[in-house]
């Protein structure tokens, strides 16, 4: 195995192993999608009307959970260290996480969202749009996570600030992901917000090994 | 092949702090450097500066391949294995597993893992996972997984820490394989390191 | 570069931030007084009313809230290419003022928003953006906070500075995409009537010479502060 | 000081301290409550209908985040059997605990709502039901969220998923909370959901200290 | 007072393993007992278990106040100083902050913290965030702790980790304070206590 591919397996069998991040953002995803009918009430058309917004964020929320240790757990155990010294450049082992990430939590977001969109009563061509939306948009959730995460590695309560560095970031992601499915609800097609979701996603998939490797090498400093 | 490692006139700053200044050494093929020096005297920082992971405040390390000087520290890194403070270990993984995938991320030639696991005695833990490790048990997985990275020049954050008797003598004769092969040795200890070694200090 | 670096240092700056800062602050005193007595004498607006001079103050802090993000963004790229300290002392200072800007466009935007549209707030595209906005300062401003290690917290935030500012096309794009009920350009497209429009100028220079003003007083605490912070730790 | 004091005093400072608790978790709840309607579009009417659920929501995940570093910081680096040993029965330790991350987040997360509700149109009197509801829930989602922080100990070796263990004990909160708020705006008195809120949140301070405890217990003996 | 801390027929079982079985000893008021063993034997766990965070699978502990037996393993965790092999220090403390917490914490009546401070040798870093400390500082500042809690029977597991030569004399030092004033020790440690002290081999 090459040595990205290596770090990519290991990541995920991290990631999936008892008590990894995937079933916890999994069952995360869940909960807010269990409990926002709860406080809302039990109005099937209101329902339907806030699904894609609310499961979207829900899925950014779900993600961003399990994103503060993408580099952190190997921050403290030494590993980073170790993986840095590996023949791999930073700015690779940055794109082997965020691909880890997405294949263990990204992807098994979005396959779970049918479900939960079942549940909001969202019609079947929205539910599809959802779902095409959280696949295109996921990645770049992981992506820019990353720079988050690698930029907070250090800090005990990086999870804590995390979001408040991610979430402003994120929002294109949101007002696309969710505009489509609305688009797709009204009788619009949703093709237009999902061209600039991709576009926004490529864009962060691309340039955010970059950032992630320069607060790596950073952080590594201390 | 790796000929030499070569400091000169180094200074080190931690916050407002100078730990040292003017430092120059040289390590050949085969040899071993202790570093010694009370606590906080800037071991650990000494070190972290050869792995590239500081910069140095001044003045510049040479690593010296086939007549060939190389000063870029990403490219040093490709060159260093590392038995730090910490192990690096996930309480996850199994001991094999543990040890197989940093030699797939080292892309190392050598691969007995098994022999290597002997080698340090830990066969019996095999499919231990990590988490149930003893303190001794987790460093003598740290140096199997040095052993395995295949690396010339070897640079060590208090090699003998957690170690019993047995422990200091395997990881004694580990370094003294690794100088035999034309390896180098840099190590950051209280004790002596018992191989005829010069020792630097800070 | 090289020539501008030479003056670009602590003790350079001190001394010629020292010489300019009166002029400055005396020019920010006049340009809000005259600002604020053209104001004034504005007539009340035929369909705002005397609540048209809410827009003195609103839309020069808004102005100034993103011109400080961008004057952030240009210190960080200076600190990460050329690692120039002193541009990392100037973002830093930067931060608490643009937000506090940004809060004041906002309350004011807001307070503005009951008499003109019947609510405090609406999910707007601009005042979403600008919403945003504040919270990639508070972000900013807890990175540099969390890291205690300075040279490392300067270089973070200066790496999420660069990605927020990447972001704030985006940001205000995307959500002009979205919906929009909030005023659209019109200083630059002459849409507004001269007696309004100077003494908006003149607020917004005076905005802007005070931004200016404080953050070189900012600046120059933060170098006081390190001094002292040295010599407290003495020789090593 | 005495031992009970000293520990909430420290907990609190970490808290607030280097990027901690408090300010992070209310940008985190200004975030959420940001996001949603980038999801679920501008429209006023709808916002106010979901507000109270959403703000309910936003506040329990915000509170959340904080959790789940409760105990597992300490354990991470050996503080917690240093306090275990300490003359504090470890139910104190765990109530002391829980006090200390109401005081940090719960509350100010109250003291932020109205603000917030203001965004979402919410009118006045169901803006001062929420703050109300909130006051007086916020207490079991520390208490609560403090079992399922002392769990995360052994999610490490056992595999429990925290929001798993959570959601059904978490959900009257919302349920109550967030009724209450629906109550006023459709014109009837919150004060029942209220009551049953008070009576749940009385009972998960009262008893998870003992939970929590036991669960630490349980963790040491690793 | 405390005069004894007696151990019949202990049993441990970790997993599938049992580390030991039938062990005895007793250690009096002044004594120091050395708790030896290759890696991975039980010492840690053996300090676990007087610690009251592990459960005997077999055989009592009990600790003798005033000719009082304690048996319950949470009433006697009050007289318990722990230096474990992690040190229990928060990054964002300082060093004095981080001593004071314990000192108050433990109820201690016993409070110069700064003397304490200065014989462990920490007094220049006593404002330092202990995420600056290295490794034998963050042990001292441990140690300062430990001392600090005043709890007669001191459980150390590898004490002379990290320190430097001048810090394991001071250690050495502070045991036989500890020792002279009444006070335990037990130790699991690879090298000599150097207190006259009997040892346990597991
Ligand atoms: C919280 C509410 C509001 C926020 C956050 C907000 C934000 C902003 C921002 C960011 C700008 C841009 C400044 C620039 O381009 O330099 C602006 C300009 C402006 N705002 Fe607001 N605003 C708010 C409410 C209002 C209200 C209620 C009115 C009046 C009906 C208003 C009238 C204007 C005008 C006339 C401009 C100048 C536009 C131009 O010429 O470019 N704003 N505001
Ligand atoms: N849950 C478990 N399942 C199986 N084996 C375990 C478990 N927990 C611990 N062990 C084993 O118990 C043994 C004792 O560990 P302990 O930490 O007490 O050893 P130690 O004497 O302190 O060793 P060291 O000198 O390396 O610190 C080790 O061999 C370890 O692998
Ligand atoms: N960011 C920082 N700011 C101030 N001082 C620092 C910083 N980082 C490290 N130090 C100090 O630098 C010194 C050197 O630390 P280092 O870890 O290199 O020492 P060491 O020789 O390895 O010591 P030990 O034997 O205890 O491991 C210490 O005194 C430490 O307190
Ligand atoms: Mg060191
Ligand atoms: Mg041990």
């Amino acid at each position: 195995m090459s040595p990205f591919l290596c770090l990519l397996v290991r990541d995920m069998k991290l990631a999936t192993r008892s008590g990894g991040g995937a079933a916890l953002a999994l069952s995360f995803f869940a909960l807010v999608a269990t409990l926002v009918p709860l406080g809302i009430g039990a109005d099937l058309k209101l329902l339907a009307r806030v699904a894609g917004g609310i499961l979207w964020v829900g899925a950014v929320l779900a993600a961003l959970l399990s994103l503060d240790r993408l580099f952190q757990g190997d921050y403290d155990d030494g590993s980073l260290e170790l993986i840095a010294l590996a023949p791999l450049p930073l700015e690779l082992t940055s794109f082997a996480k965020i691909a880890a990430h997405w294949l263990s939590t990204g992807l098994p977001l979005t396959v779970l969202s049918p479900l939960l969109a079942l549940m909001f009563n969202l019609p079947g061509d929205a539910t599809l749009t959802l779902f095409l939306s959280l696949l295109i948009g996921t990645p770049a959730v992981s992506a820019i996570g990353a720079i988050g995460a690698s930029l907070t590695l250090s800090l005990r309560r990086g999870g804590l600030i995390l979001p408040l560095i991610i979430l402003p970031l994120l929002s294109p992601a949101v007002i696309f992901g969710a505009g489509a499915v609305a688009a797709k609800m009204d009788g619009f097609s949703p093709l237009g917000p999902l061209e600039l979701l991709g576009a926004f996603s490529l864009a962060a998939v691309l340039l955010s090994p970059f950032a992630a490797a320069a607060s790596v090498r950073l952080n590594l400093s201390g | 092949m790796i000929s030499s490692l070569t400091a000169e006139k180094l200074a080190c700053v931690r916050g407002e702090r100078r730990l040292f200044d003017g430092l120059s050494f040289r390590v050949k093929a085969g040899q071993a450097l202790a570093v010694e020096g009370a606590n906080g005297a800037g071991k650990t920082s000494l070190l972290r500066l050869i792995a590239g992971f500081l910069a140095p405040a001044a003045g510049t390390l040479t690593l010296t391949e086939d007549g060939k000087a190389i000063t870029d520290a990403e490219e040093r890194g490709r060159f260093i294995g590392w038995l730090g403070h910490q192990d690096g270990l996930k309480p996850q993984f199994t001991v094999i597993e543990q040890l197989r995938f940093y030699s797939q991320l080292y892309a190392a030639a050598r691969t007995g893992e098994e022999d290597v696991l002997e080698q340090v005695g830990l066969t019996r833990q095999r499919d231990l996972p990590c988490r149930y490790l003893s303190a001794g048990q987790k460093r003598r997985l740290a140096l199997a997984r040095l052993v395995v990275s295949n690396r010339p020049l070897w640079l060590l954050d208090e090699p003998f820490a957690a170690l019993d008797a047995a422990g200091q003598a395997m990881i004694g004769r580990l370094m003294a394989i690794h100088c035999g092969s034309g390896g180098m040795v840099v190590a950051a200890t209280h004790d002596p390191l018992g191989l005829g070694n010069e020792s630097l200090k800070l | 570069m090289q020539f501008l670096f030479r003056y670009a240092n602590p003790a350079m700056f001190m001394r010629l931030s020292g010489a300019v800062l009166p002029y400055v602050a005396a020019a920010t005193v006049i340009a809000l007084t005259a600002g604020l007595i053209m104001g004034f004498q504005v007539p009340p607006d035929y369909q705002q009313g005397m609540t048209v001079l809410i827009m003195f103050i609103h839309v020069p802090a808004a102005t100034v809230a993103m011109s400080a993000y961008g004057a952030i963004a240009v210190c960080s790229l200076l600190s990460l290419v050329w690692r120039h300290p002193l541009s990392d002392t100037a973002a830093r200072a930067a931060a608490p003022l643009g937000a506090m800007f940004t809060a004041l466009g906002l309350i004011t935007g807001s307070l503005w928003g009951k008499p003109m549209w019947g609510t405090y707030w609406v999910w707007d595209a601009r005042l979403t953006s600008f919403l945003l906005l504040l919270f990639l300062y508070l972000g900013y401003m807890a990175l540099w906070s969390a890291i205690e290690d300075e040279t490392k917290a300067a270089r973070a935030a200066a790496v999420l500075a660069l990605v927020g500012a990447v972001n704030i096309p985006i940001i205000k794009f995307s959500v002009d995409w979205w919906n929009t009920l909030h005023q659209g350009e019109s200083i630059m497209s002459g849409n507004l009537a001269p007696v309004f429009l100077w003494p908006l100028l003149t607020m917004m220079a005076g905005y802007m010479l005070l931004f200016v003003t404080l953050w070189l007083i900012r600046i120059q605490t933060a170098i006081v502060e390190r001094r002292a912070r040295s010599l407290m730790q003495g020789p090593a």
